[in-house]
Order: C-alpha cells, then structure tokens, then sequence
C-alpha cells in the first residue's frame, strides 16, 4: 500500500483508526461490495473508537500523515457500552486544541460507522481525501533536514 | 599587556573581532538569556547582564547536537560525521564561574577517551570573561576556590573600572589577540588601582557560603544515612532544572532517529535526577528520589574529586535560582549528619 | 493566619491525626517560600503564609503514604479535589488547611516593574489593592494586579470550596479576566500560521527538563509515554517537534484535571509561556462540556463520564 | 584519581571518533533460550577483520541504525578466533530490534571497551565461576580462555543456575567443558519441569551447598544484581576475602567510555573502569545503589 511520493506530491496520506467491531468491518464491506473509495487511507485496526488517545493522532501527525480519521460505532451501540462516548470528548477536545496551536482542525476526523455502512465508510473517506487535498500537504513538522515532509512510512 | 578600553566602544571592538571570530554574547531570548551569535549591533547586555540562565557549556556541549549520519542503502550503511565549520569562536562575557566550569568539564571530555564534539569547538574558541560587579545572593564562588573576578579560567579578562574595562590577557590565545586588537589604551598604574579595588568590592558583595572542608570524607560517611536523605530531598520534584542548567553537569544520552533511511544519531543533555536515566528493563540502581539527590550531590563533592581532586560545582548559584521548589545544595551540604 | 496554622498543625501531629504536614516555610532567598514536608511538630514554627506561597502542593500527595494535613490555596484544593475524584487520594486521609487566597504575586512581574532583579529588591509590601516595592530606600506603589500572577488574576476560586479548616475568612476573586487572558487574546488574533510557528519557536527553547510535568498535581502517571520505548512515541531529546508533541499531548492528558494553577509555567526554566496551553484547555474543556476541574468531589472525572448528546457536531 | 591506562583500547577507533560504530556483520545466529540468542559476528572491513584484538570481560557497542545501541560484553574468547560473539536478552527497545534482524544484517559496533578478567591474577588459582542466566556470557569468554590455557590454571567448579531448564544458556559450553574431568559443573534451576533431574534453588543457595574452599580460590561472579547481592554474604561466610571476589557488573550504560555518566558506582564507572571490578573496589557504595 506504500505510494511512491515522488508520483503523487499532491495525494494526502490519511491514517484511519477504526473500531474492530463496526467501522472496520463497514470498511471491509466496502471493500467486498466493491463500493470505490481512494487509496488514501492507511486503516490500523483498534478494539475500540475509545482506545485511541489523542497521542496516536499527534504522532501521525508528526509522521508526516496529512489527516487523521478516528471512526467507531454509532452512539449506543459500542460494544463495550461506553468506549464512543468517550473517545467523542476525547476528539472534541483534541479537535479544538490543535485548532488553537495553529493545526487545521479539518486534519483530525472522527465518523460514525457501522459494520452495515460500507457505502458510508466510502463515502466518508472519498470527502475526508477531498478535503485535505484542499487545505494541502501537512508541513507542520518539518524542518530543514527533512525537506519535503518525509514520511517515515517505511 | 594590560589595556583598557572605554565601554561604549566595546560594539567597535566586537565588531573588530567579528572579522575573524563568530561572536557570541549574552542575549534575552523570550524571558530567559543565554550566549547567542551576535547581531553585530546590540551591546544593551552590558547594562542587563549579570549571568545567563542556560550555562555557557551549552555553545560546547548543546542541548541537541548530532554526532554522525548514516544513510540506509539496501541493508547497508555509510556513515558520515558531521562536516565541521571550521568557523573560529569568541564569546564575550563569560563569567569566571562558566569560565571555571568549563575548565571543570575539560577534564571529563579530556579523561581517557578524547570527546571530538566538545574538544574541537573548545579548541576553537576564545574565552573573554568579563568579572561580576553584581553577584546574585545565590552565587557562592568564593566557598570554592574561585572568585567573581577569577581570571584563571580565561584568555582574556574584563574588569569593570567605571566608564572603561581593563583589559588582560592571560593566555597565550589572549596575548595574541589583544596584541592584533587596535583602538585599545594601555593601562595606567591607576586603573589597575581601581580594578584591585572594584575586584575587592565585588569580592565582598558573594555572602553565601558552603563549607568544603573535608567534605569527601562527610559525605561518604552518610552515604547509606537514607532517613536523612529522605528527609532532605522530600521537596525535590525530580525534575533536570537543576543538572540541566548546572555548567558542569555533563551526563548526555544518545538517541537515534531514521526517516526514509536518512538517519541521525543525537546526543542530549540527560540528568540523574530523572529515574529513567539508569532504568534497565528489569531494574534501576537510583529508581528513588533520595538515591537520585544524593547521587547529584556526591557527584559533584565527592566522586568528582575522587577523580580529578576538584569539585564539581563552580558556586553560580543556577540550581537555586532556578529549582521551582527553592532546593537549595548548600543547605544540604550545611547539614549532613557527620559521623565521627 | 499563620498563627492559627500552626496551631492547627501542631495539635493535628500531636493528636496523630495525620503523619505528615504539609505547608510553606520561608526560602533562603529573599521572597520565596520553599515547600516543608515533615513529620516533625518541631519544623511547625516554621510554617509561613504570605504573598509568595507559589507552590501547588497538592503534587506531593501522591507521593506520600499515609495521612498528610495539606496547606492549600484556591487552585491547590482544586487540584486535590481533582486527585480525590481519580482515586488517586482518599479523602479521609487528608486534611485540607484552607487558605483563602489574595493572589500570588508574580516575582518576574515585579522585577519587570521596576526593571531591577529580586535579590536587589530591599521589600515587596502587598498593601490592600496596593503593591510596594521598595528598591534603593524608594517606595515604588504599583496596582496589586500588575504583580500577581497570570492566573491569579482570572482566578475564579481564590478561597478553597473544599476544607477541613477554614484558616482565614474568604476572599472574593480579583476578577481581571481580561488581564489574565492578554498572552492568549494576542494568539488567537494570529492566523493558524503563525500561531504554529509561535509554538514552534517557543518549544525550540524547550531543554525537555520536565519540570512543567514534574511539578503538575495532575501529572500522577507512573511512566509518563515521552519515556515509552516501545514504542517510542517521541524522541527523547529536545527536538522542537518532541518538544511541542509533549507538551501537547501532556495539556490532552491533563485536560479536565488542570485547574489553571499555573506551576508549569511559572516553572519553566526557559518561559515558555504553557499558561496560554492549559487556560485554553480549561476553557475548551468548560464550553464543550460545562466540566471544571476540582470543583466537586464527587463528581465523575471529565475522561470517565459522557452525556448521551454531546459534541456530536464534531462528528460525521 | 585512578589514572588507567587504556591507549590500548583506543586502537580500533572509526576515523578517530570515538563515537563512530564500525560496521558488522551478523554470520550466524543461535537461539539459547527462548529469549536469548548469541550473535557471531565479524567485521565488514577485511583490515579490522584481521587485526582486531580484545581481551575477555570486555564489551562493545552495538548499535541497530535507527534505534539505538546498547552495550554487550563480548562473549567468545579471544583464544578463538574466526569471529566473534555477543549474547542478547530479549528487554528493551534495541535487543527487541536485534532479536529482529537475520544472518547478513549490518549492525554498528564500537569497542573494545572496558577493563578485562585480570589473567595475572587468577593464574595457579582455584577458580570458582557463579553465574545467573544470561550472566554466564561474559564468565564465558574467559572460562574458554582458562580452558584454552588449561595448565596455567588449577582447579575450576562452575556454578550456574536459570530461571528455568529452558533459560540455561550455552548448554553446548557446559557439555563440552563437562567432558573434562578437572572441571565440576553444577548446574541449578530456581524451578524446574518434569525432565529436570538436576538441581533445584537459587544460586547463592547452590553455592552453600557445594562450598568450594576458598583456599588459593577466586569466585568470579555474574549475573542478575539480585543473586550478585546475595552471593556475596555467602561468599564470605565461606572465608573468601573481598579481594578474592571478582564480578562483572551491568548497569544502563550509553556511552561505554566513562562520560555519560549513568553507570557510576561511586566514583567508578562501570564502562571505563569495570566492568570488571574486585568486591573490595566497590563494597562501600554497592548495598544501596546495586
């Protein structure tokens, strides 16, 4: 899934973390219903919208990565009763920060997703893509030796 | 060869300087100072400065600094070093205490093994120190052999005469540089009266004292005291204030970073008063706050002088200026429980 | 008040009510306090309260076993409210020495104000609304407000809300919200831009000594995740771009437990101004969800609780 | 200040910085236990390959480009030559990264560091090795060396003990050193599995039990810090002298050449001045720092 860079300068690099229950299996039903979505996405798996601690989504950010896309169940139906709601205040919050320290807040997503919602999985990925090709390439940690915003995607 | 120049030429003078040498000088960077390149222009230090916060060790030993290097090649690395400026450095201002504390840090970069990063930009350096007229109420250099006017450590240095600085060369270094330096005055008889004089004054104005008589010996003999420990370092936060700013404290971690097989090896400051710096994976030597105390503590009084018969600790004061709990070393050292 | 403090220490020790008392004696140098920690009814003269108790105390409780008497200020009982709502304190094992609290004032302020440093300073007199300074045998009178700290002017809680005893009658906020908020106002009149490359200039200062973290109340963690190794979340040297994800993602962690106490910057050997981070989280965290740290404790943590409709905008 | 002389381990620098790894080879690899392996390696540049010289007990750096380098004693003898070895732990961030890496990998390596096992001292000497688990590494390079050299030397007894029969390391050593006669090797487990026949205990315990007469005896002792502390009281109670204890110590090391500061006990550093060290050097600072 590694892109060459080189061939798609303007191509954001969007990392997903999906909640195992519901939206990673909405993003496996896209897949096998063959509903298009871009390649953007990078999708690491989690047991849960609530394990996600917005340390992941600085990271990727310092990484390189132009977007970050947290997805989990629909409010009521985590699996765990609880892990949505708080991974919700835990975004929010984030969300609002980094707006504050200068970070486009269009850079940190969060969706609802169910197992049952491949055509909204595609749906959310092909906008969130849209979107962070207009604001552009993630710059913000750069600094002179990694030139161009090196992906430590390797 | 004592000469004297008048303190509002001292812009020309640097300005001379910079010719040959980078020139760094106290600045204001934010709220807090340090040696920094200068502006060619900017000479308000000298109504500011009484010392920076971040010692000069950091234009020797910086905070950061990459040590080599290494590109990933199909499973293969090629390492290369750092190219050297080679650019000849001057840092104007030094305190006789920083001055000290890198003659201090020598030893340790010097001893056994040659440390290439700190030796070459040591070598490449000029050290004008400058005396302390106005010595903060945390300075204690007179308890530890030095002085706010001790030129031993310098290869030039200033002292404050009124409207002028003397001016002596002490090292060779100095000695030729002062000799290609123009627009300098000799000095008469009288001004060097005065500069005994304003040296005497300074010299009375450092009230705080420590004593280091024997203190090898008392501080190994409570070396295992852990309730006195305890007890003195119950305020202490743990945190690398006090190391980090110390112009002696030298400890360092290295760290690498690769990104697309473009590689870096760093080295950074690191203090023992933070527990990961000896943590193993299954266990750590100093994991409490009292082993960590006492460890900075005995480094600097006893092991240091073990090992290279100084102390480790120059009396700038920065550790108690500077420590969010006001811990302060020399009450500790003012109260060890002795044991005869 | 210090009087009754002492008295009230001393019979707390003597009754064995607590092991440790916690409070402020005088520094050794001038206008500082320094924190006393002890078990020892003979350490309890020196126990001071005056305009220069700065620490938040409430960061040693986590550290000491057994039952502590605690002096604290507003924020700083805040701050132990917050540690009793983590399960990080039980409330039967401190009590609390209420101070109601005028303000802080704010050393840096003051040498600014009169443009000399603190140890050339001959008296700093708080003097009703009032500040003097007396430098070279001159009284300089400056408004009260133009030395106390930062957040000492927006402090909305000067007098503790929770206490065991109560060491003086309650005093009313200084209310100069404004005032306290002029660093973050100039932010956000910035656009996002430069407002990153603020924060990234600042945090190249930053020599990652974690005094900012160490000297946080609601920095309890065991193993803070700068010192994971596997896997590494940040470098850990001082990187401007570590330096900022730390502080950042700290100001995330601490975010419903921060009471706007101002220890981190007011310990930053480098003035970084983190004041203009935590604020800011206080304030996100009180629009979005009405939630202020330390306020009751019994209510559940920021992090633990939801409402079934929250927040949902920021959702697709 | 102990002033020591080390200009000859200086020999082998990179481009004169002492911080530069050579670069080495990894040629084979063993799988100990199932958290150690040993590491043969040996040098990419042929120069070195041939002149490289050490001595037993000493280390090196080893680094993983890119995640960091760690300290490792050298593990085979230097009475053998063709490569060299290095035993690994499974612990941290680096041995994870070597625990990753196959035969033909290139890791940095900078050394020798460190003093060595005093040769001079041990020679007509009663040698009685104690080592824990992975402990038995550094013992091993000189335990060859001494067997290598087996007539300089009295009797040796060999106790070694392991969490587990499947965390003893080295067991094609221990058989082959078993083959001769002149050697008593006891081998313990702190708990063992129904195959076990041997010896149950910890190492200090074991060690009381078998007695080696201190006698003309050295004990040369490595291993977790925990047994380290409790083999020395033993030790003593069987009338060997401080002096005739030696030891290997391991701490969090960095730099390996004395200036990062971390691996100090007391005035000692452990990587420029051990870390080899005799119990009378460090007895006054040990209890409570190791």
């Amino acid at each position: 899934m590694v892109r060459a860079r080189e061939e798609s300068v303007s191509e954001p690099n969007l990392v997903g973390f999906l909640c195992k229950w519901c939206s990673y299996a909405g993003a496996d039903l896209a897949g096998t219903s063959r509903k298009k979505y871009p390649a953007n996405i990078k999708i690491i798996k989690v047991p849960c919208s609530g394990r996600v601690d917005p340390l992941f989504i600085l990271k990727a950010l310092r990484l390189g990565f132009d977007g970050v896309l947290v997805s989990g169940c629909h409010p009521g139906e985590c699996h765990y009763q609880t892990g949505n709601y708080r991974a919700r205040r835990r975004i929010a919050i984030t969300k609002k920060f980094l707006e504050y320290m200068g970070i486009d807040p269009q850079r940190i997503q969060a969706s609802w997703v169910s197992a049952s919602e491949g055509g909204k999985f595609a749906e959310v990925v092909t906008e969130v893509t849209r979107e962070l090709k207009e604001i552009g390439p993630n710059q913000l940690f750069t600094d002179e030796r990694q030139g161009d915003g090196a992906k430590a995607t390797d | 060869m004592t000469k004297k120049i008048n303190k509002r030429d001292i812009g020309k003078l640097l300005t001379q300087w910079n010719q040959e040498f980078a020139i760094f000088v106290p600045s204001k960077e934010g709220d807090t100072t340090k040696m920094t390149s200068w502006d060619g222009k900017d000479v308000s230090f000298l109504d500011w400065y009484r010392n920076t916060v971040i010692p000069p060790k950091a234009s020797f030993f910086p905070p950061l600094e990459e040590m080599f290097h290494f590109q990933k090649n199909k499973g293969s690395y090629d390492l290369e070093l750092p190219a050297s400026d080679g650019q000849k450095k001057l840092i104007f201002g030094i305190r006789p205490c920083d001055a000290k504390a890198l003659a201090i840090l020598d030893m340790i970069f010097k001893d056994a093994y040659e440390d290439p990063y700190y030796l070459s930009k040591r070598e490449n350096t000029v050290l004008v120190g400058l005396g302390c007229t106005n010595p903060y109420d945390s300075c204690f250099c007179t308890s530890l052999g030095s002085n706010p006017s001790d030129s031993a450590n310098v290869d030039i240095m200033l002292t404050d005469i009124g409207d002028q600085f003397l001016m002596e060369a002490i090292t060779d270094k100095g000695k030729s540089l002062i000799a290609n330096t123009s627009g300098l005055d000799d000095a008469t008889e009288a001004d060097e009266a005065r500069a005994k004089e304003a040296q005497e004054t300074s010299y009375r104005k450092v009230t705080k004292r420590v004593d280091t008589k024997d203190i090898e010996e008392r501080l190994l003999s409570c070396f295992e005291d852990q309730d006195y420990w305890e007890k003195v370092t119950a305020k202490c936060i743990s945190c690398g204030i006090c190391t980090f700013l110390c112009p002696t404290c030298y400890c360092f971690d290295i760290n690498d970073e690769l990104v697309k097989r473009q590689g870096v090896r760093f080295r950074s400051w690191d203090s023992c008063a933070l527990p990961i710096y000896t943590k193993m994976p299954m266990e750590n030597p100093r994991e409490e706050k009292w082993q960590r105390v006492r460890q900075k503590v005995c480094h600097k009084y006893e092991f240091y002088p073990m090992n290279f018969d100084v102390i480790a600790c120059t009396g700038c004061g920065r550790c108690i200026r500077q420590c969010p709990v006001n811990w302060d070393i020399t009450q500790i050292l003012a109260s060890l429980p002795v044991k005869v | 008040m210090e009087q009754r403090l002492r008295t009230e220490a001393k019979t707390l020790l003597e009754q064995d009510k607590v092991d440790y008392i916690i409070g402020f004696e005088p520094g050794i140098l001038k206008f500082t306090t320094t924190p006393l920690i002890t078990k020892d009814k003979d350490d309890i003269d020196r126990l001071v309260i005056n305009s220069f108790i700065a620490n938040n105390l409430a960061n040693f409780l986590t550290e000491l076993k057994g039952r502590v008497g605690i002096v604290a200020k507003g924020c700083d009982s805040r701050s132990i409210v917050s540690l009793i709502q983590d399960n990080k304190v039980a409330r039967e094992d401190v009590v609390i020495l209420g101070v109601p609290c005028p303000g802080i004032i704010d050393l840096s302020k003051v040498e600014k104000l009169v443009g000399k440093d603190r140890d050339e300073l001959d008296d700093i007199a708080r003097e009703g609304d009032k500040v003097v300074i007396t430098t070279d045998g001159k009284r300089n009178e400056f408004s009260i407000t133009e030395a106390l700290f930062d957040n000492c002017l927006g402090c909305e809680l000067p007098t503790p809300q929770e206490y065991d005893i109560l060491l003086g009658e309650p005093t009313s906020p200084v209310a100069e919200i404004a005032a306290s908020q002029t660093q973050i106002a100039r932010l956000k009149e910035m656009t996002p831009q430069e407002r990153w490359e603020f924060w990234k200039n600042e945090f190249s200062r930053c020599i990652r000594c974690y005094a900012c973290r160490n000297v946080c109340p609601a920095c309890f963690c065991q193993r803070c995740f700068v010192e994971e190794t596997e896997p590494q979340w940040a470098l850990p040297v001082p990187k401007w771009q570590d330096n900022l994800l730390f502080q950042v993602v700290r100001n995330i962690h601490v975010a419903g437990r921060c009471t706007d106490c101002g220890e981190c910057e007011r310990a930053c050997p480098v003035n970084i101004p983190l004041r203009s981070l935590t604020k800011e989280m206080y304030d996100i965290v009180s629009d979005l969800f009405q939630f202020k740290a330390g306020m009751d404790k019994d209510a559940p943590p920021l992090m633990t609780h939801y409402e079934q409709e929250e927040a949902e905008d920021l959702v697709r | 200040m102990p002033v020591i002389d080390i200009s000859h381990r200086k020999k082998f620098l990179a481009k004169g910085n002492v911080y530069l790894p050579h670069i080495v080879v990894i040629e084979k690899i063993i799988d100990e236990t199932p958290t150690v392996r040993t590491f043969h390696f040996n040098f990419k540049d042929e120069k070195l390959r041939k002149e490289f010289t050490f001595e037993s007990g000493q280390f090196a750096e080893f680094s993983v480009f890119g995640i960091g380098e760690a300290p490792f004693c050298i593990s085979s003898s230097p009475t053998r030559s063709g490569h060299l070895e290095f035993a690994v732990q499974r612990v941290g961030r680096v041995t994870n990264a070597l625990h990753r890496l196959g035969v033909g990998a290139e890791i940095g390596c900078r050394g020798p560091y460190g003093n060595s096992f005093p040769l001079d001292f041990l020679q007509s000497k009663n040698l009685v090795f104690i080592a824990g688990g992975i402990g038995l590494a550094p013992l091993r390079a000189l335990i060859w060396n001494v067997i290598d050299n087996r007539d300089k030397y009295k009797n040796i007894d060999i106790i070694y003990g392991a969490r587990s029969p499947a965390d003893l390391c080295f067991r094609y050593d221990l058989d082959s050193w078993n083959k001769d006669k002149t050697v008593n090797i006891v081998t313990t487990v702190d708990k063992g599995d129904e195959s076990w026949t041997g010896r149950e205990g910890f190492v200090p315990q074991v060690l009381e039990q078998v007695a080696p007469s201190a006698t003309k005896a050295v004990a040369i002792v490595c291993g977790p810090p925990i047994m380290i502390r409790f083999t020395f009281p033993v030790l003593e109670k069987l009338g060997f002298t401080p002096k005739q204890v030696i030891t290997t110590l391991e701490k969090r090391m960095k730099c390996g050449i004395g200036k990062c500061g971390r691996c100090n006990i007391g005035n000692l550093y452990v990587c420029r001045d051990g870390p080899v060290f005799s119990y009378a050097q460090i007895k006054n600072f040990i209890s409570s720092e190791y």
